[in-house]
């Protein structure tokens, strides 16, 4: 957890095992901000073609942290709001269970839209975070990783 | 000097391994360490610019090490 | 309410006097969709400068419920989503409470985002409500009704 | 023919109703509807062009009219 005030924003990254509750989050801000966005990553029940029935998320836990951390400064330094929480799961979620969440509070709605967009981009782009699948058949295998890619 | 390695995701379950401490001359850079971990059982198939991270951020591979460096290889992440 | 199936999605629009559970709102959608949004407006404590302290929203109600419906077909026939869900509220509202949301439940991200966009522009712009903005030094105007812009 | 006015928000509050008939000719339009509705109190400052729903569908001041329709003055709109 972590918590910093750049130009007055309230900005909150986690990377941990905790189950996601969005009705919590969905409290953030203040009555000055007019907007509220919210995006949630849920696990889906395929995946390139193959049914998925769970995921196995493992992260480089305290670079994982650091780096949300840095993603949530720099799009503090971007756009003006009150307060941008994200958080990410890790460890094994069933079907329908929350991976991700961004929250953004703003006064104003582009805002809210632009900044969730960043963080959620971001995140896939750079944070160090790894998903095992686990299919109907059996197999496993690490998202992207596929010998090709490896 | 000494540097610590870390695996994660498909390189630690190729390497067998979570982590393990390599021996480098003192002017080595993160190309080098990357190189000799290419000699370990199951790692000759890294690719030839992994991505890395040193001391917990994204590194160039031309990067100086020093002694007691963090050495992380990031398979394709996929978080989200 | 309203629910129809556009290319398999389930679409469903409200303007009416209950309050919004977001809540129920965000269990939206099937374990085929990796991605949700919620966009919610809240009533701001300022408007133009001036300490707001309630709303009141008045809808030309069937013609609202018709023109969002729209906006929702109209939305289902661009992207491709499982269920987009958006409901406006009519009558006083204390500072805080949600005026507007809307839910997008999709199997990608750009479309939960693009398509929640989308709706939210489309109802500022054409669903016939009106907001009267009651303010701390006990005047009331109607949003946007400025002599210059009746 | 006769047609229903329906006013919200402010244009309610200038003529003090939210709704009235009109007695119109036969071959009248939006347009001639809007002009009858200035010489009402408070409904002179009505603008040049309004914005005009009929039978809750935003529509063209150019519209022919038939008896029964329901025509609803639209102000600046204020949702979300």
């Amino acid at each position: 957890m972590r918590a910093v005030e750049a130009s007055g924003a309230r900005v909150i990254g986690h990377v941990s095992d905790d189950p996601i509750r969005v009705e919590e989050l969905l409290r953030a801000g203040s009555s000055a901000d007019g907007a509220v966005t919210v995006f949630v990553g849920r696990v889906r029940d395929h995946s390139h073609g193959r049914r998925v029935i769970r995921l196995h998320y493992e992260a480089y836990g305290e670079m994982a942290e650091r780096e949300l951390a840095a993603i949530l400064d720099e799009t503090a330094s971007r756009w003006t709001f009150s307060h941008l929480e994200a958080v990410h799961r890790t460890g094994t979620l069933e079907l329908g269970e929350l991976s991700v969440a961004i929250v953004v509070a703003a006064p104003h709605r582009s805002t809210a839209y632009e900044a969730s967009r960043h963080v959620i981009e971001e995140i896939k782009r750079r944070l160090p975070i790894w998903k095992r699948e686990e299919y109907a058949d059996g197999e496993v295998e690490w998202a992207g990783s596929a010998p090709s890619e490896a | 000097m000494r540097v610590t390695i870390l695996l994660f995701a498909v390189y630690r379950e190729l390497a067998d391994a979570s982590s393990l401490d390599l021996e480098l001359p003192a002017d080595a850079t993160v190309r080098e360490a990357v190189d000799r971990l290419r000699s370990l059982p199951g790692l000759a198939c890294l690719p030839a610019e992994p991505t890395v991270a040193v001391n917990r951020e994204y590194a160039s591979l031309e990067r100086d090490l020093k002694a007691g460096d963090e050495i992380a290889l990031i398979p394709a992440v996929a978080g989200g």
